[in-house]
């Protein structure tokens, strides 16, 4: 077998490529012919349909990111932003924090273990790649109806996936969401965010740097995983397998194989390399495999890079150069590294018995170089490839947009009467939306590393860094795709307040943001549309509650025929907290305790659970999106936790506030008697924001109601906790133990 | 350490044990099998030159006209994820 | 004089640093040990930690049953040095035939995190010394293979000689026969437990201080040999 | 779903493949097994009796001159857990 090269190339300006098959435009293949003043070989058409597609060039959004940067509140706290692997953000006494969030969606609806799982390798290698210890796991999902037949394929696969990476991996999952819609039916959202702890000066960097260092790479070997793509190019060269008896071009698996278990070798081996200052440059293989890794290196230093491809440690000794290039086999970073070092860090490698090979060095000529059997494969200026082109793509407000909005839910049937106000407590509180989620969460390890304070089913996860001073950080993940189908500018900005929210629930002050766009394709103006309001209702929002964006990802596509899914932003939002002893949770823990409701309530019922769940409605507006009062409420919440004030505290989501009176009373094993204002119903139900239920330390309630004045955060007591029933004044009594029976049982029966 | 025989079935009419072998396809990377193959060389096994890890099932039918058949239905349905692994049919 | 035991870390252990602060918080040394070493550093008892050694494959612990520390503790044992295979440990204790019989996937076939109330039933070990007779603790059960399997006899030998060192209470949790969560060895000295007590050692972080006493054990046992 | 022949070791001489199946003893109680066929039972496959699940390892061995031997050997220190467990050997 010999590989297409730079010299034939020149030579045969007229040979036809398979550009077409690998996703690349017309306009785009002549784009890089002008590049490189001759056609690309086949390895470069690789590189280039590779790191050119959406997932790597970001080419439909990239436009609309940008309001991240020009619209962000200026923060000190920010050492790393949007552009590297992940943000990186100063916690203080020291410590740095990087985190970001991460789709595999759909190679988990094709093969939902392995999908799931590789997703969060993933996202462990990019926070890796910072300098960070990963410390915490949290996911995002998002299926189908829950008792579709096909959820019961895909869910179970899923979780047992991030089950089997996430605890072989050894992180504690903290939190995430789980939520259904028939819109995901065909496109289940996996989303997973890393986060990772450093000290300042540990922060590494994404480029390749001085000329004669030496380029390693270390994990896993290379095979044929995850190169669909690649095979087309080869089958295209070659002709039809069956012709021309190439067997293996016929059975390129897209389906990449998770091995968690190298993932923890790789994360203590490059942690002791970065401890040893053994590394001058360092990146994580993702998509796109060693192509990107090359180019994102090479571009990020001055110079250039020259890669012997006969060097890469094969799992199939029978890959093409272009297989090698885009192979998405797992578990595997590259490193640059000064001649000197390379054989103290070949040693540590082999202490962890990872397999690390030298395939190249750095360059002083701009030019990223391959070589395979003697000839010269690649030859091409690294920017060219990193930075891909970058579109306009036609917007249009959805056609249906108005009649949507137009069909707000105040028509439908109301629950008018004690009783039937508890029966839709009893519904809302066992749908599949808002039941327990144990059955999920209990595949999850949360204490190893002895670390976590607050985990499932708290409303964020708060992790513990430093055990003498009590610092600790708080995580949240939370998007609304029903919100936002309705207006994805202010669908965004509820769950990015709904992220904060929860943080700030924890007694933490939010620090941080990070998100995923899960959309359908960008070639749909409808979509693209989203898309915009999408990113420039977060823009707004966090110009709105001080803090910036640091990083996120962008996935594409999700849709099925013309059908795509609701527009779901997924949020995340870190916070810091001062000392983690003083941490607040959901539960009613302490008896006569007074509860009160923090914040104000409005009749808001577009895109509700109750219409969801009671109606299977979708129509109106979604509620008010009130940043400012969120912000009031976020720091009238650390205050209270500080100064000890509070017995529990949990936000107000989807359900309102009798979902929120629920889950507080089965969380703490004691009900409560409330009475409740005005329309029970709205009272009881609505999904206003920026609002939160609290227990108030025994004692210190005219303390706490001074602090909401001073804050101006509206306080309306509502009644006790104790005895053994959640009761409404003049409406119903539910004991607890029904309550806990229709919370528990949802999706045990749905999935065991 | 017992080697086993293929044991017969202690049913009687109509009882019938197949065996189902579920493997990885050769195109998937096998993770379990590398480690183990990396044991075996430290164990001082050094001709093992390779190792795959599948799952065998020993499946006991009754009353069924054409176990072989309902076996390879199963093994679609339910033992082997067609998306990743393969699998055999044999009389146990 | 401290008192020192020996963490050991294999590829794959995840729980090691848990054990190590909880030998901390009981007041004692915490000594790191690598799977690939034979030497013991002096330590006075041995931690096998839980995690995924070797990824968990071909069976929980096989593979590292095999490593260099294993042989050295092999000694150790019959020497008398308290060891404590935790979760991970005990399946490897297991393997390395320095407990009978074996821990299988959970009935149910699913990881399970949770914690879990177990019933101390044995307090002649130097891990159990300081409980009080048939003292319920809580703990956390995190694992995919935790049920306990012997044949018969073997099960019969456990109970008959008081080897059980500690049961689940409240029945079945993940297969485990007659409800076993921790066994010891014929001398007692080495102690095989499927939850984690190192995941129990204060209520900030962990499942309360229900685990406490086993490390708290060792430092007495350790100081009075 | 694509069924699979025994694929022949691609290698030249001195190549061989083993397939070592490990299944619990008998007296075992195997709840995998179980709970595969009540599985087989919601699915509707009412004739299934029993499942029981092992493991099957293909090992390639280069230059052993009795490989079946050395097979048993590596079952015996590795692949099965003789507390549990039994395998048989054969050539693949
Ligand atoms: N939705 C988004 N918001 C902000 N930044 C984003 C978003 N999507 C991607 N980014 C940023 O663009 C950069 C490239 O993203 P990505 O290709 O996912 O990184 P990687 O190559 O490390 O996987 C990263 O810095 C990422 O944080
Ligand atoms: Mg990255």
């Amino acid at each position: 077998m010999t590989a297409d090269s730079v010299a034939e190339a020149e030579v045969t300006p007229e040979r036809e490529q398979p550009y077409a098959a690998l996703g690349l435009t017309n306009a785009e293949y002549a784009l890089i012919i002008s590049q490189l003043g001759r056609r690309p070989t086949e390895s470069e058409l690789a590189i280039y349909s590779v790191m050119w597609s959406e997932h790597c060039s970001y080419k439909s959004s990239r436009k609309h990111l940008r309001q991240f940067g020009e619209k962000a509140p200026p923060s000190a706290a920010l050492l790393a932003g949007i552009g590297q692997n992940a943000g990186v953000v100063d916690i203080g006494q020291g410590y740095a924090v990087t985190f970001k969030i991460e789709s595999h969606n759909h190679p988990s609806y094709v093969e939902p273990f392995q999908g799931a799982a590789t997703g969060v390798g993933g996202i462990v290698r990019d926070i890796l790649a910072m300098g960070a210890r990963p410390v915490a796991i949290l996911d995002s999902l998002r299926f189908g109806p829950a008792d579709a037949p096909d959820t019961r394929r895909v869910l179970p696969g899923v979780v047992a996936g991030i089950s089997f990476y996430g605890n072989c991996l050894g992180l504690p999952n903290i939190g995430g969401e789980l939520a259904f819609d028939p819109c995901y039916a065909g496109n289940p959202l996996v989303n997973a965010l890393c986060v990772g702890v450093m000290r300042h000066g540990d922060l590494q960097v994404a480029a390749a740097d001085g000329p004669g260092n030496q380029v390693i790479l270390l994990g896993s070997r290379t095979g044929p995983d995850g190169i669909g793509g690649a095979s087309v190019l080869a089958s295209a060269t070659f002709g039809a397998p069956s012709e021309s008896g190439n067997g293996h071009l016929a059975k390129r698996p897209s389906v990449q194989v998770g091995d968690p278990f190298m993932e923890k070798l790789l994360v203590e081996c490059c942690l002791e390399l970065y401890a040893a200052e053994l590394i001058e440059g360092i990146q994580d293989l993702g998509a796109a495999g060693i192509a990107c890794a090359t180019a994102e290196l090479a571009a990020g230093g001055e110079g250039g890079m020259r890669v012997t491809l006969d060097d890469v440690p094969l799992r199939d000794p029978s890959l093409t150069p272009a297989e090698i290039l885009m192979s998405e086999s797992q578990e595997r970073m590259m490193a640059v590294v000064t001649p000197a070092s390379v054989e103290a860090f070949l040693k540590v490698c082999r202490k962890w018995d990872v397999e690390a090979t030298v395939i190249g060095e750095v360059t002083g000529d701009g030019t990223l170089t391959m070589t395979w059997r003697g000839r010269t494969v690649v030859s091409i200026p690294p920017r060219t490839a990193a930075d891909g082109p970058v579109y306009q793509r036609p917007m249009a407000r959805p056609a249906d947009l108005d009649s949507l909005q137009a069909a707000a839910p105040d028509g439908l049937d109301r629950p008018k009467d004690g009783p039937a106000l508890r029966a839709t407590l009893l519904a809302l509180l066992g749908s599949a939306e808002e039941a327990d989620k144990s059955w999920v969460t209990a595949q999850y390890d949360h204490y190893v590393r002895g670390s976590t304070v607050l985990a499932m089913p708290e409303d964020g996860g708060l992790l513990r860094v430093d055990e003498q001073t009590q610092l600790g950080i708080a995580l949240a993940t939370d998007g609304n795709g029903r919100y936002c189908r309705l207006d994805p500018s202010h669908g965004t900005q509820l769950a990015l307040g709904e992220a904060y929210r929860n943080v700030a629930m924890t007694g933490a002050t939010p620090v941080a943001v990070t998100n995923c766009l899960n959309f359908g394709s960008p070639e749909d103006p409808q979509v693209m549309w989203q898309l915009a309001e999408a990113v420039r209702g977060l823009a707004d929002g966090c110009a709105a509650l001080g803090i910036p964006v640091t990083g996120g990802n962008v996935s594409l596509y999700n849709q099925t025929g013309d059908n795509a899914i609701h527009p779901t932003p997924v949020i995340g939002v870190l916070g810091v907290h001062d000392d983690v002893r003083r941490r607040l949770a959901a539960g009613f823990t302490a008896g006569g305790a007074q509860v009160v409701l923090l914040g104000a309530t409005r009749e808001e019922f577009g895109g509700s659970a109750w219409a969801h769940v009671v109606h299977q409605h979708l129509g109106g507006r979604p509620p008010v999106p009130d940043l400012y009062a969120e912000r009031t409420l976020a720091t009238l919440m650390a205050a209270a936790a500080s100064d000890g004030l509070l017995a529990s505290a949990h936000d107000l989501s989807t359900g309102g506030l009798a979902i929120a009176l629920a889950e507080s009373c089965l969380r703490g094993a004691r009900g409560c008697r409330v009475s409740v204002a005005g329309d029970p119903f709205t009272a009881l139900f609505s999904e206003s924001a920026a609002r939160a239920v609290v227990s108030v330390t025994p004692g210190r309630e005219d303390e706490f109601a001074a602090l909401c004045a001073s804050h101006g955060v509206p306080a309306t007591p509502l009644g006790e906790t104790g005895g053994d029933t959640l009761t409404v004044e003049a409406a119903f009594e539910v004991p607890l133990d029904e309550l806990r029976q229709a919370w528990e049982s949802t999706l045990p029966a749905l999935f065991d | 350490m017992r080697r086993y025989r293929e044991r017969g079935v202690a049913g009687g009419v109509g009882m019938a044990k197949i065996v189902v072998d579920v493997m990885l396809k050769p195109e998937i990377r096998d993770p379990q099998g590398e480690a183990i193959a990396a044991a075996c060389h430290r164990l001082g096994f050094a001709g093992v030159r390779s190792v795959r890890q599948g799952k065998r099932f020993e499946v006991e039918f009754d009353g069924e006209t054409d176990p072989e058949a309902k076996a390879a239905e199963l093994a679609e349905d339910l033992l082997a994820n067609p998306v990743i692994e393969e699998f055999s049919i044999r009389r146990g | 004089m401290a008192r020192k035991v020996g963490i050991v870390t294999f590829p794959g252990s995840l729980d090691d640093v848990d054990a190590a602060r909880a030998v901390r918080l009981a007041g004692g040394v915490a000594v790191p040990l690598w799977h690939a070493e034979r030497d013991l550093r002096g330590v006075d008892a041995v931690i096998l930690p839980g995690g995924f050694s070797y990824g968990d494959y071909l069976r929980c612990g096989a593979i590292a049953a095999h490593s260099p520390v294993m042989t050295a503790l092999r000694q150790a044992a019959r020497a008398g040095l308290p060891l404590l295979g935790i979760c991970n440990g005990f399946q490897i204790l297991c393997e390395a035939h320095l407990l009978p019989g074996a821990l299988t996937r959970n009935h149910r076939r699913r990881f399970i995190n949770r914690e879990v109330t177990i019933k101390i039933e044995n307090r002649a070990t130097p891990w159990t010394a300081k409980f009080t007779e048939y003292e319920e603790v809580t703990v956390v059960l995190k694992s995919g293979e935790g049920a306990y399997l012997a044949d018969l006899a073997t099960i019969g030998e456990l109970e008959s000689a008081g080897r059980v060192v500690a049961r689940y209470v409240g029945g079945d949790q993940n297969g485990s026969l007659d409800a076993i969560a921790g066994i010891a060895s014929e001398e007692g000295n080495v102690v095989g437990l499927m939850p984690h007590p190192e995941h129990a050692m204060e209520a900030l972080t962990g499942a309360g201080t229900g685990g406490r006493r086993f490390f708290e054990s060792i430092m007495m046992t350790v100081l009075a040999r």
